[in-house]
């Protein structure tokens, strides 16, 4: 595989990506960490446009970069006064957690390695398509209406419990 | 549908029991006592109307159940079962007058229980479906758990649970053996619980169930459920704990009734469906071939030795009950006429015997509120009728001929001595055992001087009595005719020692 | 850019959001880690759509929508259970909300 | 595939559609209540549960013994997942009846509270006729959700908050995890429908294309979900303590209802999926979850033995539960799901019916453990007798229901050769007779130190006995047991 | 005759089973007495009037009373002779003892309970007699066992009488389960217990076929073992030391049951196993019965207690019978054993007579011994010979000169006495004996036997010490001078209730109905026991009878031996009983036993009333032998020992171990088990059983409590198990 300006790219986001979500899991100040995430975020939404899911990445963006992150963000300035911006971690835990974390890992990536279905699959030569129009298509008129129609329900459901939960605190 | 009645009459009984105000304490007590006597008299016509010159059952009731599975309720009885039904149906109405005065608290829940415990115990000895008999093996634990653990003695709780445990833990693996059998028996559609039917086909040759690693193995899932009610050595413990704690006409039924259970069992089931299983363990050509009787021969000589190393009277009955149902296991693992014939006549002769026992352990436990043998003495001169009473029921249990003891004694030792000479022989201490410790017994509780503490003990009184003659009567009257009670069974016994003998022979000529 | 690539780099995020799970000692962290968690998913799902399924075939692509969706749900109900917790224990470690155990 | 488009599928959705819209009737109806201690809202869900119920029935009968595979494969509709829907929608209304007679449930937000309900019904609905992958996440989610929001439903109890945080954590990573299994699964076979999976699952494999550890971790991830919601080890560890800090309504709905749709799902999904040849013999999973089971009741039981809480002891014995039932799933045989279904109603009313009990104690004594029971067979002897036929039927003694549903399970068992697994199992309801037989010690054995009887109203005790009766007579009556057999999955 | 036979079963049943009824509806029967008293004489007349009716070829009339299968046990009666003559010898004595229990027991507050109890043991001892199987044999035999141990415990306030009819029942049983494993044998050989002919072929007919089988060991054991059972009731070696003891019961329970008629059952028994005894089971038998006549008879010598002395007589006189039979003289044992009765009743009634006297109110079971009882440990079946311990008014030390106070009584028993010590040709008992010891000593002549030469020579001292001591027991009695004035004082005759059966049994003891016996037409003659040649005798020769001539005949059963026996046999040389006439070994043994009879009367004359020699110059010279005639040969000593032994391991709690502090055989039985038993099951139920029980059900709980601590309670703790859970089921199931 020659290197072109796509691969630098699409490695960048790559290292971008598992770079700062090392970053996540690793520094000790919750901001930080939040803000690690919005790149690793970032770094996905990216991923996704190397595989032609323009809408996918935008709403990665939008949702997870405007929506959920905001909301971790509040979550940590509601809840953590400047003293407990540190995460704890404990040794112990550390490494039994790597370990595990890290045969996982290695199993994972086994498997990658040794599936031949998912083998020498490359991506040069497809023409892109926007996928828009066909992702509004199958959501609202074909097979998937059902399953957007109940995470609507889902949705209303967490934000009735969101709010439910939170008017607990709101009364006390 | 006799037979049906039978059965149920206790549960309509207890329904009946429950609708009643929980103060008239007096008229619940009679209602069971006409449930329990209903049972009774119906028994009494079966023994006068069964037919003794056919091995076949009778009073046959059979309706599908369960269709999916192939259960029925199929109920019917041979000579074996209308024996020990007549037993159950005896004591009920004995246990519920035991019970008059000395259950304070509860009443209708006790004799709800009992009226429940009664069903379940008539139910297992005339069920002919495999699933039946078991569902009325376990329906028997319930009330028996209550009976012990509310109405019994100070450390109730434990015995209850331990019973409970025991019991259970005998009887998942006589689940496990008997869903196996049932799997074994036939295609999916033609599987059965059908206990003739499973007799039949266990003997048929070729048939997945005339295997004989698979009896072997089903024998034994059987057995160690039946083991533990009967009790065999190991599965003994629970028994002294449940007899010392359980109240008087509890112990009576548990001694006479649900250990006969046990060995109802181990022919109904054992004996008579796999014959290749119980070859295996009584052929005494090795060890395995002597296990039966050896553990027959340990409960024979251990539970005699340790009643005579007890000093609480009502454990001595309970440990003596493991040592007379020693004398059954011999017997059956001799296998032939006289053996098997022997053991189911021990069974009702114990059933009647200890029943005796353990009133009487209860007349003077009511009055002394303890039961010490050693506190005790000379009470013979107070008491002379409880004595004479007590004196016929050791007597009678220490296998003195002319009383019913001894004939189911004598016949499963002459039996078993026909194959196991050397084990015999050594059972024949239980004997002596038995003799010592019932004897030293009346001589530390009714003979010499009077221990002034029961300077004013009361005799016994007329209700005590009512309960003990009947037994007594039955005790001497089967000493001197046990034919009445053997002439019940024994073509049953016949067919079943010879289609064991036919089944084991067709089986070995084909190795 | 094989799907090996992404795959692997799914695998890490989904190795990195298990031990961010395992090891912080913070609710928040614990909820970052599960984005990462979901995240790796949607990648893979994506991934799959775009190299193993045929070309007109988006179902992948669409899972990851709902993915995203249902990460939304969950993170703002998990917020608010973290709100409450913050408030009746005063702190959001989780190994310092332990009343319930044995 | 005979898919039936978006417009056809309408009207066979309609227990659900009937769902959402009571659900939402019920939020808008509680806006309109005054009195904060009125039953309406209750009493609206119970309606909606029933059309619910009757619109099931409906479609049952309409479409008789054939299946139907909806919204373009997303759903499907089959005896098996009407009997769920059966199964679930009486779970509920035991829990909104429950909830009726808790003094747990906040007055003031009785409207979400119900609503909430009727969602997570929703939810499981649809766990129990997904047969898409994407369909099985968020039915799965929606029903995850909404449980953590009710577990956590209790204002001023922190025990509630940590049960709420505990499970959304558990159930956030177990999800995940299974999330990426199916994202993996869907990686092999390139499609989101399980029927088409398992078509190419052997497929593939018997190509080489995918490995067998590669199907075992996609698999092991996905368990890890289902896993979770059937509380099976080891995924089983939020229960104890989400059991027990949850309002006892919840606890009894997620201990049967939640368990139920959980082996819809995973039934469903093991038996359509990996049914094929090829699969079985790849990893042994029969030895894989036989194993799984076996731990489950090991576990379940002892861990329960020590336990002083009634709550968390049935939350234990409930985990135990889950391992019988999974135990007739072990060998994917018909046997097995027939058994698993007869299990489950039988369990449905033993276990709703001690949670019961356990409200109404909870209600008079304020307190959930055993010594609280002392006493019970004088102070309320009918609850008393109650309670110890659901234990007794619990631990699987006849002539109760729990022993017929374990005998047909042993016998699933047993049938394959298994008799291992069959041992540990009935040495396992041994053990359980133990901790089980505490509770029926206080209540019978030993005497409280208060002696006034609690005093039930008779709706109470009818109430009771909707448990009572079919916990007597499921299993002497031959009714059930060809229902079940009738129940096959497509 | 079925008739007849009902009554004589039934009559005292009845009077029982009245009692019984009675005693049930706690109402006391005041006429006791006389319903019981009747009943037996009913019995006794109807027994006469069989005596006539006796058909000289008996059949058993048996009706089945188990069938099982193929397998039939009858019960019936065989009603012979010897059967007969045993139904007279009972039924008389128990009248008598009745009659003289009238005055006996009169004023005990448990009267009419005695009487009950007579009648049920003469019921028992009749029903035993009768019975034509062994099965009915042993039922009888167990239930005199039960009349006996009642009997015994009659006075049960008394800790010695609870101790010896506890005692008396197990030693019993120990030999009765002998007995019942010699039964197993037969049956599982025969697969019946008739031992005559009925519908179906018996015993005796059925064991012609096993001669010259390899099956005589079989048989020799099984012989020996149904002996067992008569050796414990028959008080024989080493089983005889409950017999002594027994005496704590009432006199006239002594009289009938310990010394006329159950302990003779096991003669009795013996007797009527005859057919199946063979050579090397009837040494052993004769060797039995010589040892524990000569073993009794030299204990006697050395008793004070006058009730003890004439126990050990009955065991040893019982060792002259067993021996008799054992020899091979079948008809002397028989016969001895109904001479034995009437005088040995007689003695025991007289010394009851002389024991009346001295304690007329009867209450001396309620004061003598509560002085020492000791309810500690339960110690009195040691002790009771020495000193103080024997009842004041049974000890002869304290009596003497009685003759005068007591005339009819010492007349009778002087005839008793006279008759047992084998004085010569007026009294019943010389003959008797003599015929036993004509018998041994022409087995020994014909066999050229050691082994029965040295039972003759055994027997002829046992015989001679008899004499010696049954003197000794007169002189010390009713000569000389009173010991005790003041008991003397209180002495008296008996009232006529007493002293009329000890007159009729006197006159029994004079030789009236000793012709029966050597009628032949009547008693058919015994076995045509064809005993090998001595050579094989003495060598075991079951394991060489294969190639042995072996046939064994019967008691009017085989007709061909019985028309044989008419003749005089084809073998009448080897005849072995007295009717064929004096031989010279009959003649020897007469004059022999006339000899030592007389020098044992002279040196008990010499002892005991001129007092020329000094009783306790003796005992101190040969102290040794003195000692042990006096510690009754350490027999209850050796029992206490070996059980002891058991229990050495324990020495902690027998650090102050000490020979008299164990117990008699049961409670040395009862201690040792209660010790090591209870240690046993102790540790046994609870450590073993309960204790693996336990412990499973520990470590069950300790799991669950290990469970309980994963569940921490932090969820991070839970996460580490669900992804560990799932590398690790992936690993292991790659690993499979």
């Amino acid at each position: 595989m020659e290197i072109t300006l796509k691969t630098l790219i699409f490695y960048g986001f790559a290292l971008m990506t598992i770079g700062s979500a090392f970053a996540v899991v690793t520094v000790r100040n919750i901001v930080h960490a939040a803000f690690a995430l919005m790149v690793t975020l970032f770094g996905v939404a990216g991923l996704y446009v190397f595989l032609q899911a323009d809408f996918l990445a935008a709403t990665q963006v939008i949702v997870y970069v405007g929506g959920i992150l905001v909301l971790i963000l509040f979550g940590v300035m509601m809840t953590s006064g400047r003293l407990q911006m540190r995460i704890h971690i404990e040794r112990g835990q550390l490494i039994l957690g790597g370990g595990i974390t890290l045969a996982l890992l290695m199993l994972l990536l086994t498997v990658i390695a040794n599936t031949p279905k998912w083998k020498n699959l490359s991506d040069d030569g497809t023409v892109f398509v926007p996928t828009t129009s066909r992702i509004g298509k199958l959501i609202l008129n074909e097979a998937f209406l059902l399953p957007f129609e109940i995470a609507s329900v889902l949705l209303l459901v967490a934000l009735i419990g969101a709010a439910l939960i939170s008017r607990k605190e709101i009364r006390d | 549908m006799l037979l049906s009645l039978m059965i149920f009459v206790p549960l309509l009984g207890m329904v009946v029991v429950l609708l009643l105000p929980r103060e008239s304490e007096e008229l619940i007590k009679r209602v069971t006592l006409l449930f329990t006597f209903i049972p009774l008299i119906l028994a009494v016509y079966l023994f006068i109307t069964y037919d003794r010159s056919t091995a076949a059952s009778q009073y046959i009731a059979n309706i599908t159940w369960i269709e999916k599975f192939n259960i029925n309720y199929h109920v019917g009885i041979d000579g074996l079962s209308v024996t020990l039904m007549l037993l159950t149906a005896l004591l009920g109405p004995i246990c519920v007058i035991a019970s008059w005065r000395n259950i304070e608290k509860g009443i209708k829940a006790y004799m709800a229980l009992f009226l429940m415990l009664e069903t379940g115990m008539l139910g297992f000895f005339a069920a002919m479906d495999l699933f039946l008999f078991y569902v009325f093996f376990e329906l028997t634990l319930l009330p028996m758990y209550f009976l012990i653990g509310v109405w019994g003695g100070p450390r109730r709780e434990y015995a209850a649970i331990k019973f409970f445990l025991y019991t259970l833990f005998g009887s998942v693996l006589m689940l496990v053996a008997m869903i196996a059998v049932y799997l074994a028996s036939g295609d999916p559609g033609a599987r059965t619980f059908d206990i003739p039917t499973l007799i039949a086909l266990a003997s048929t040759e070729g048939h997945a169930l005339n295997s004989l690693n698979f009896q072997i193995w089903v024998f034994l899932g059987f057995f160690i459920g039946f083991a533990v009610k009967v009790p065999i050595f190991p599965f003994h413990t629970w028994l002294p704990d449940a007899h010392v704690e359980a109240p008087t006409a509890i112990s009576v039924i548990l001694a006479g009734v649900l250990l006969k259970m046990g060995t109802y069992g181990l022919v109904r089931i054992n004996m008579a469906m796999f014959p290749l299983g119980l070859d295996r363990f009584t052929n005494g050509s090795d060890f395995w071939g002597y296990s039966l009787a050896l553990l027959g021969f340990i409960n024979i000589v251990y539970g005699s030795f340790c009643a005579l190393a007890q000093t609480d009277f009502k454990k001595l009955v309970a440990y003596s009950s493991i040592g007379h149902m020693g004398f059954v296991i011999l017997g059956l693992a001799a296998r032939n006429d006289t053996g098997v014939s022997g053991a189911i006549l021990q069974m009702f002769n114990h059933g009647v015997i200890s029943a005796m026992l353990f009133l009487l352990v209860g007349v003077l436990y009511d009055r002394a509120h303890h039961r010490e043998i050693n506190r005790f003495g000379g009470i013979g001169s107070k008491m002379p009728i409880y004595t004479g009473i007590t004196t016929l029921a050791f007597m009678a249990s220490l296998g003195l001929p002319g009383l019913s003891g001894f004939v189911g004694e004598a016949l499963s030792l002459l039996g078993a001595f026909a194959k196991y000479k050397t084990l015999t022989i050594l059972s024949t201490i239980g004997i002596v055992v038995g003799a010592a410790y019932f004897l030293w017994t009346l001589q530390r509780v009714f003979l010499g001087k009077l221990n002034p503490d029961y300077e004013d003990i009361p005799e016994i009184n007329k209700r005590e009595i009512l309960t003990l003659v009947p037994l007594g009567i039955l005790t001497i009257l089967l000493g001197v005719f046990p034919h009445i009670i053997i002439d019940m069974f024994s073509v049953s016994v016949t067919e079943l020692t010879n289609s064991l003998t036919e089944a084991i022979g067709t089986f070995q000529a084909n190795l | 850019m094989t799907l090996q690539h992404y795959l692997v780099i799914s695998a890490i995020l989904f190795s990195l959001g298990i031990f961010a799970v395992l090891t912080r000692r913070n609710a928040i962290s614990i909820l970052m880690g599960i984005e990462l968690i979901l995240n790796s998913c949607n990648l893979n799902f994506v991934a799959f759509s775009r190299f193993v399924t045929p070309p007109e075939n988006i179902d992948g692509q669409i899972i990851a929508i709902f993915g995203i969706v249902l990460a939304a749900a969950e993170a703002a109900v998990f917020l608010a259970i973290i709100l409450a917790i913050y408030r009746e224990f005063g702190s959001i470690r989780p190994d310092e909300v332990d009343t319930l155990k044995g | 595939m005979d898919f039936k488009n978006n417009i056809e599928s309408i009207l066979y959705f309609t227990p659900e559609i009937l769902l959402i819209i009571f659900a939402a009737s019920v939020i808008i109806l509680d806006l309109f209540v005054k009195n904060k201690d009125s039953h309406k809202v209750a009493y609206l869900s119970l309606v909606g549960l029933v059309c619910t119920l009757v619109a099931t029935l409906y479609i049952s009968s309409y479409i008789a013994d054939s299946s139907l595979s909806l919204f373009w494969g997303m759903i499907r509709l089959d005896k098996f997942a009407i009997f769920f829907k059966i199964l679930l929608v009486l779970a509920t209304s035991a829990t909104i009846l429950f909830s009726l007679r808790s003094e747990e449930i906040d007055v003031g937000l009785k409207g979400e509270y119900y609503a909430l309900l009727l969602a997570v019904t929703l939810g499981m609905f649809l766990m129990a006729s997904s047969t898409n992958l994407l369909m099985i996440f968020i039915s799965l989610e929606t029903v995850s959700l909404t449980s953590y929001i009710l577990a956590g439903f209790l204002t001023h109890s922190p025990r509630s908050s940590e049960a709420a945080f505990k499970y959304i954590t558990y159930g956030a990573v177990a999800s995940g995890t299974m999330l990426f299994g199916l994202s993996l699964l869907f990686g092999m076979t390139g499609t989101g429908n399980l029927a088409e999976i398992s078509q190419q699952l052997p497929e593939v494999l018997a190509a080489g294309e995918i490995t067998g550890l590669g199907l075992l971790i996609a698999i092991t991830f996905i368990l890890a979900g289902i896993g979770y919601k059937i509380a099976s080890v080891p995924f089983h560890m939020w229960s104890p303590d989400v059991y027990e800090g949850a309002p006892i309504p919840i606890t009894a709905f997620l201990s049967v209802a939640s368990k139920a749709a959980g082996f819809a799902l995973f039934l469903r999904f093991f038996y359509t999926g990996f049914q094929a040849e090829g699969i079985l013999q790849s990893v042994d999973w029969s030895l894989l979850l036989a194993v799984v089971s076996a731990l489950t009741m090991t576990i379940g039981n002892l861990a329960a033995l020590p336990q002083q809480n009634v709550k968390r002891l049935l939350a234990y014995s409930s985990i135990s539960h889950g391992g019988y039932l999974l135990m007739g799933g072990v060998l994917l045989t018909p046997e097995g799901l027939g058994a698993i279904l007869f299990y489950l109603v039988v369990y449905l009313f033993m276990n709703l019916g001690a949670f019961f009990v356990v409200v109404l104690v909870a209600n008079e004594s304020g307190s959930e453990m055993i010594e609280s029971y002392r006493g019970l067979s004088t102070r309320a002897p009918l609850v008393a007798a109650a309670m110890l036929i659901f234990l007794f039927s619990l631990t699987g003694i006849p002539p109760f229901a729990g022993f017929f549903g374990k005998w047909l399970l042993f016998t699933a068992v047993i049938g394959k050769g298994m008799y291992w697994l069959a041992l540990i199992g009935l040495l396992n309801s041994v053990v359980s007779l133990y901790y089980y037989a505490r509770i029926i010690k206080a209540m019978y054995f030993e005497s409280s130190d208060e002696e006034e009887s609690f005093s039930f109203n008779k709706s109470t005790f009818a109430l009771l006995s909707v448990f009572v009766i079919p916990t007597i007579f499921i299993g002497i009556l031959n009714i059930l047991y060809n229902y079940s057999d009738k129940i096959t999955l497509q | 005759m079925v008739v007849l036979i009902s009554i004589i079963l039934l009559a005292p049943l009845t009077a029982f089973a009245v009692y019984a009824l009675l005693g049930l509806a706690n109402k006391g029967n005041p006429r006791q007495d006389v319903l019981s008293t009747f009943a037996m004489l009913a019995a006794f007349i109807c027994s006469i009037l069989l005596f006539w009716q006796i058909d000289p070829k008996p059949v058993p009339l048996t009706i089945d009373w188990i069938s099982l299968g193929s397998i039939t046990f009858s019960m019936g009666f065989y009603l012979d002779s010897v059967t007969v003559i045993m139904l007279i010898v009972v039924t008389l004595v128990s009248s008598l003892v009745h009659i003289f229990s009238m005055g006996y027991m009169h004023g005990d507050p448990r009267y009419p309970r005695f009487f009950a109890f007579l009648s049920l043991f003469s019921f028992s001892m009749l029903f035993l007699v009768v019975s034509d199987n062994l099965l009915g044999i042993y039922i009888g035999w167990e239930l005199v066992g039960l009349c006996s141990y009642l009997l015994i415990g009659f006075w049960f306030e008394k800790d010695s009488a609870a101790n010896a009819c506890k005692k008396a029942f197990l030693t019993t049983r120990v030999g009765d389960v002998g007995m019942f494993v010699g039964m197993m044998m037969l049956f599982t050989k025969f697969k019946t217990l008739s031992l005559y002919d009925g519908a179906n072929a018996g015993i005796f007919t059925l064991v012609e076929g096993l001669s010259g089988t390899g099956d005589m060991l079989w048989l020799s054991v099984a012989g020996i073992l149904i002996f067992c059972g008569a050796v414990g009731k028959s008080a024989q070696v080493p089983l005889h030391t409950w017999l002594p003891d027994a005496m704590e019961g009432p006199t006239p329970v002594s009289a009938l049951i310990h010394a006329a008629t159950m302990v003779a059952a096991g003669v009795y028994l013996t007797a009527r196993m005859f057919p199946i005894l063979t050579t090397s089971s009837s040494l052993v038998i004769a060797y039995v019965g010589g040892i524990t006549a000569i073993v009794a008879a030299t204990i006697a010598i050395v008793r004070f207690d006058i009730k003890r002395v004439l126990a050990y007589s009955t065991v040893s006189q019982l060792g002259f019978m067993m021996l008799a039979i054992g020899a091979g003289s079948y008809v002397a044992g028989l016969f001895h054993l109904t001479t034995h009765a009437f005088f040995k009743a007689l003695l025991f009634l007289g010394s009851g007579s002389v024991i009346h006297a001295f304690h007329a109110m009867h209450t001396h079971h309620d004061e003598e011994h509560t002085d020492d009882a000791n309810h500690e440990h339960d110690d009195h079946s040691l002790v009771h010979e020495h000193g103080s311990e024997i009842p004041p008014d049974q000890d002869m030390r304290n009596m003497g000169g009685l003759r005068r106070k007591m005339p009819f009584t010492f007349i009778t028993m002087l005839i008793a006495t006279l008759s047992i010590s084998g004085v010569p040709f007026i009294f019943s008992g010389f003959w008797s004996k003599d015929k036993i010891l004509g018998g041994v000593l022409e087995r020994a002549m014909e066999w050229n036997s050691i082994h029965h030469y040295i039972l003759f020579v055994i027997a002829l001292i046992a015989a001679g010490i008899t004499a010696f001591y049954m003197f000794r027991l007169i002189f010390m009695t009713f000569f000389g001078e009173p010991k005790n004035q003041e008991m003397h004082e209180m002495a008296h005759e008996s009232p006529w209730v007493m002293t009329v059966p000890l007159l009729v049994l006197a006159f029994l003891s004079f030789p009236v109905v000793n012709h029966l016996w050597f009628n032949k037409d009547f008693v058919k003659p015994p076995m045509q026991h064809h005993i090998h040649a001595p050579e094989h005798a003495q060598v075991l020769p079951d394991s060489k009878t294969h190639n042995t001539e072996f046939s064994l005949a019967f008691l009017g059963v085989s007709e061909a031996n019985a028309a044989e026996g008419e003749e005089n046999g084809h073998d009448s040389a080897h005849g072995a009983d007295g009717h064929h006439g004096h031989s010279p070994a009959h003649t020897i043994a007469m004059i022999l036993s006339i000899i030592v009879a007389g020098f044992g009367i002279l040196l008990s004359w010499l002892f005991y009333h001129k007092r020329r020699l000094s009783a306790e110059a003796v005992s101190t010279t040969f102290r040794p032998v003195y000692n042990l005639f006096w510690n009754k040969y350490y027999f209850d000593e050796f029992y206490d020992g070996v059980l002891v032994a058991l229990t050495v391991w324990k020495s902690r709690l027998y650090a102050q171990f000490d020979g008299s502090v164990v117990d008699g055989i049961v409670n040395g039985v009862g201690t040792v088990t209660r010790d090591v038993f209870a240690a046993f099951t102790g540790f046994f139920d609870n450590s073993v059983v309960d204790g693996i029980v336990n412990r499973i059900a520990e470590v069950t709980w300790t799991i669950g409590g290990r469970i309980r601590r994963i569940q921490t309670g932090a969820i991070q703790t839970y996460l580490f198990v669900v992804i560990g859970g799932i590398v690790l089921i992936i690993l292991i199931f790659r690993v499979l």
